[in-house]
């Protein structure tokens, strides 16, 4: 049975998928640098050496083609998964993803299957600038037609990544950087955790309450997770109880969970590293917005992103933009100190 | 590499069903998108009738079909363009469910979901899309899976000369070169994309040139001629079952009708389809079936009564079928 | 001066650009089938007889190239109005748009300028299928660095068109093509409208009050404007009073117009063309859940778009998941029958 | 087409130049990044020091970066890489900004904006990205400003030989050719994208053989020479500014340093670069001034004294520079 160990979230992941590949010969693994360099972020790491070549492929910087390929592959019954290094790199791939990938079971009146895993990697905090910085898990959860998964820690990175790689429908697996606990980055502890070393798997659409509370819901996903976290334990010290809910999942979304738990708090912030107009933070609130006549607010939503800038390099502007652990516990206490909504029974 | 009687005569009869089947289409593609039953202020609405949205037809291209598939088996796939009928007739997509998916009807192949541009149908691995230069990629991997899995089978791209200029045409090549893929680059050079001339895109007169770009052999089919294209399409795809890697073909063929049905075709010298009907393929291979005693008469009318059928039958059956519940619309995202 | 004369869309798209080409030598097309053809969809019909191969160009199928090369002559001062012939294909080249058109004057600190028009057409309502009917406009605004500019009808379409040319940043210029006016797609009539024969701008981040009414609050874009003020007649002869906003602009965006409308009206609805989830209805309902301290609503709001799902191509499966008119009347009374928001002053 | 007097010794100079500024920033680049300055348990923090983020050095490269520039004036522009310092450098760029860029000052380029990978001076019409294969459309878009206005200016877009396997490589090939435009497509050939060998991302040996398929001259610069690269773009960009359109330059070159700094580098030969650092493209122009009577002990003192104030003056002119307020970052999104 499962011994009880750490593991970074690029081990998790790495694992997942090598579990995968043990059990089905259909699975394979394609990408720039997935091979020899182990995936610069290291999801791939060992798998060469486990697998080979013939299944651990090294591509030509081809995004469209090699993406393209996993897709014909997929629609041949293997169970590609494809590394796409930066999430920023989308632009030059996106019509294989969304008018392809996304859209073919669809079109096909579900004759077509695509099992396949695109995974990627989102997220700044390090200085790397507009174009190696970005979430951008909204614009693929705008889109119809992909599973958008984007864990927190490797304890989930492993059981999403199995759940994904089984799925017989596109799935978007996208990690941050700055929690995948490697070497030579900084990152958030709370996201390399007791991982069980057997095969299990992490549902899709169920988001996971990691930290319960009742003055206020903090809505947030991926490395946001653990810095909400950080701020709810802040905000204890201050007599403020903060309930951390970590989406998993957009596509599917577990509005329910949301729902539920704003009902109960009456206060929703919601943080998110992605840019913050027309994304994450603008669809929960909606939902909330959706169903104010079951829901009583004690005070008006907040939403906190990337407020409509692209990342700036240096480390004053960054920390600026990117909401941090303070921005969250000043935002929710600001929620705590605002006025009532002023909407009345008519 | 000779083609078979059989062969040859599958060829003849699936061309004379392709026009016949494109024909058929330009027609009923008008019903309902002519005054008086549109819009007042219209000449014409794409969005009426009983086939809505754009309709690209092949008329002239047939050759190209036929000539690729002819070789090809159930197990080898091919994926099309935005304009695929011909391909997937010649794949043997089935007439009535493919007939079906163009009136949007919930027997068609896609439930009515994908229409002219998005025939998929895994049974007989025949998949296209609307989007220029984007049967390549997936191409490559129907053609990795054959060889992952150990398999001779191989994939066809088809793609037009306008597509050549797309990235993914550049990208694809190379991984397929580079992996040693069995999949067939076919080029349908029609000279035009819409109204831009392939002179005023294409930066060398020919696209087979730019195999060597990739260290492939490119092979320039010059004539819109079944024969022909089956000898270059039979060497190709002889090579890459064989594990030798890709092939680039390019044909010169001929678009008779407009880009797509409405065209004004502005840009199209007058009279240029007239001469280019004097070399049709069908009565070219028709005649030369003739001279080999493959055909008379008979022959030839059975085969436009057997074709004449088909395309009857086909329209038939999507007429006769359902649309799907509005509701429907909300199925099929995911599996 | 301006003599009253209707224009359609396509017509007052091509003579703003003919206008600004006259005044300004710098300002070029290019785009596929932009010259000969005069555009598919007709937005530059004309300008290759009056400028010549030289300013009117056609291109090879090469997105990324003849964009790149748009964003290449902008930053050499050139004003390159590009056209992507459907929104549909950004995927093929969404790189340049939003890695390089979009970041560059950031990424230079100001110092760089690409005065650029980028337009394309969106859309569905006539059975072109999942890869030719999508509005996409809340993916170009949810990424920073894009002015996102999207005309319901001739007048607006015109001004906006000069105000985008005579810009300094790039601008995305998106037209529907059911309200183009073209004669062979069916239009909505309330687009061809009276355009003045002079050149005129129309400022961006100001949305119009297309209709006024006390009852609720219509937010809406493009070609569903004219849905909604159809809709809007028929609730009047209901009772109901419906004020319709046309965005008209999504960046920026003109939120004081809205939050004053449904400060007044107490109800929002809005209507969306593009996908439902992670977009603009989410946007909107966002800014009013913001501001519950200072607005009071009378019944949750309430979203319209396509529901998660690519179009598909069938007329009753399409008709279904675009909002019709009379899914916008009915919305609107679902509106005015509902439950009253329960929340209540603290 | 020989190099003047002057054009060798800037050559030379410029190449020490960069050579300097890189090693310079390869030891500045670790500061603040190893222990026990970090986070616990991390052997390098990426983010951490005075110079946080990737950074990709061209130590080996300069032969392309000055032999292309020794020909271009002010108005002509260059865009160059990820790996954008030698070119910046060649082309112009004040060390001094440019560097103050890469620390995150107000006083940068882009006011601390940009970064290492995007540094964009359009005075000097110079800019850059982190965007593989982004360089060629806009090289292209520079080129066609100038031939609409009449102008003999060129324009070069530089890309390493990984790039050259993305399709806005084929795309702007096809277009620069199509049209004629002035741009030079230089391809650095250093043997790697990361850790992919090009033997294992590219169909053909030569990338310049590529030029074919678009009906230019494509042209292999053999040796990491400045001289022979000189000689090469000397004849791409005089044709350029005749109006008979692009070329494209490969040159075989070599990186010394890994792919970014902290790369492990474990998929290189163990050994590698220093059997690479035998042919140092630097000594050996030094040499060759030497004999042409170009250099001699004083001079090459000289220059080193010369380039080694600069660097010293433009790191020293970064540290000393403030940075941006917070605020700041929410200016500029539009002009
Ligand atoms: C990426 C992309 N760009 C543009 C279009 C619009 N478009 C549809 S068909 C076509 C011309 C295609 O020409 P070609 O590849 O020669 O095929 P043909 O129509 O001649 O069969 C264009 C530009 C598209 N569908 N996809
Ligand atoms: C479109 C895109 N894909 C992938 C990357 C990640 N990446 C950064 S540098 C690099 C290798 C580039 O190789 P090459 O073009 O040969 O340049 P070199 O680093 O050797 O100078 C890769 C794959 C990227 N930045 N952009
Ligand atoms: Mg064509
Ligand atoms: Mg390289």
């Amino acid at each position: 049975m499962s011994t009880a160990r750490k593991l970074t979230m690029a081990a998790a992941i790495a694992e997942a998928i090598a579990q995968e590949m043990e059990r089905d010969p259909e699975v394979f693994v394609l990408g720039e640098d997935v091979a020899k360099y182990g995936g610069i972020f290291g999801a791939t790491q060992g798998l060469l050496a486990k697998f080979g070549k013939e299944r651990v492929i090294d591509t030509p910087i081809s995004e469209t083609a090699f993406i393209g390929t996993a897709i014909g592959a997929a629609a041949e019954g293997m169970r590609p998964i494809a590394e796409l290094m930066f999430v920023d790199f989308f632009g030059v791939c996106m019509d294989m993803i969304y008018n392809h990938m996304a859209k073919n079971t669809y079109m096909s009146g579900g004759n077509l299957r695509l099992p396949m895993v695109l995974m990627t990697a989102i997220g700044g905090g390090y200085n790397d600038a507009a174009q190696h910085s970005q979430c951008l898990y909204a614009t693929f959860a705008h889109v119809p037609g992909i599973k958008v998964v984007v864990p927190s820690n490797a304890y989930d990175a492993k059981g999403l990544m199995i759940e994904a790689i089984r799925d017989d429908n596109p799935v978007m697996f996208f990690f941050h950087k700055g929690i995948m606990g490697l070497p030579w980055m900084a990152f958030f502890e709370g996201s390399t955790n007791e991982v069980p070393t057997e095969a299990y798997t992490v549902p899709f659409g169920k988001a996971n309450v990691v930290r319960e509370g009742s003055d206020l819901t903090i809505v947030t996903i991926s490395q946001m997770v653990q810095k909400a976290l950080l701020a709810a334990a802040k905000l204890e010290a201050e007599g403020i109880s903060a309930e951390v809910i970590d989406l998993r999942t957009l596509v599917p979304l577990d509005s329910e969970t949301v729902l539920r738990s704003v009902a109960k708090t009456g206060r929703l912030l919601v943080a998110d590293e992605d840019y913050l107009n027309f994304g994450l933070s603008g669809e929960i609130a909606a939902l909330v917005a959706e169903r104010l006549d079951t829901i009583a607010l004690k005070a008006p939503v907040r939403r906190l992103g990337v407020p409509g800038v692209p990342i700036p390099y240096s480390r004053p502007l960054e920390q600026f933009v990117i909401p941090q652990v303070d921005t969250i516990a000043a935002a929710a206490r600001q929620i705590m100190g605002s006025a009532a909504p002023i909407g009345v029974a008519a | 590499m000779e083609p078979t009687r059989d062969q040859l005569l599958w060829m003849y009869e699936t061309m004379a069903l392709i026009r016949l089947y494109e024909e058929t289409m330009a027609k009923v593609y008008l019903e309902g998108k002519l005054p008086p039953h549109i819009q007042k202020g219209l000449a014409f609405d794409i969005g009426g009738g009983p086939v809505p949205g754009e309709m690209h037809l092949a008329a002239g291209q047939e050759p190209v079909a036929v000539g690729v598939c002819a070789h090809l088996h159930e197990h080898d796939t091919v994926v099309g363009t935005h304009r695929p009928h011909h391909f997937a007739i010649a794949k043997g997509v089935p007439l009535d469910t493919m007939t079906a998916e163009m009136f949007g009807k919930v027997t068609g192949l896609g439930q009515g979901k994908g229409g002219h541009m998005h025939l998929f149908d895994p049974a007989h691995k025949f998949s296209c899309s609307g989007i220029i230069g984007a049967s390549l990629p997936p191409a490559c991997g129907a053609a990795l899976a054959a060889k992952m899995r150990g398999k001779d089978w191989v994939s066809v791209a088809f793609f037009g000369d306008g597509a050549a200029n797309q990235g993914s045409f550049h990208e694809s090549l190379n991984l397929a070169a580079l992996w040693k893929l069995p999949v067939i680059f076919v080029c349908e050079d029609n000279k035009y994309a819409i109204s831009v001339e392939k002179v005023d895109s294409t930066s060398v007169p020919w696209n087979a040139d730019r195999a060597a770009a990739y260290g492939i052999p490119g092979v320039l089919v010059e004539r819109n001629d079944a024969l022909e294209v089956f000898q270059a399409a039979g060497a190709a795809i002889a090579r890459a079952r064989r594990g030798e890697g890709p092939t680039l073909i390019e044909v010169k063929t001929d678009r008779y009708l407009g880009h797509f049905q409405g065209d004004p075709e502005v840009y199209r010298p007058k009279g240029e389809t007239t001469e280019l009907r004097k070399n049709d393929p069908i009565p070219v291979l028709a005649a030369q079936l003739r001279r080999m005693g493959l055909l008379d008469d008979a022959g030839e009318a059975a085969v436009a009564a057997r074709v004449a059928g088909q395309v009857e039958a086909a329209y038939a059956f999507a007429r006769a079928s359902a649309y799907p519940q509005p509701e429907d619309a909300l199925r099929h995202v995911f599996v």
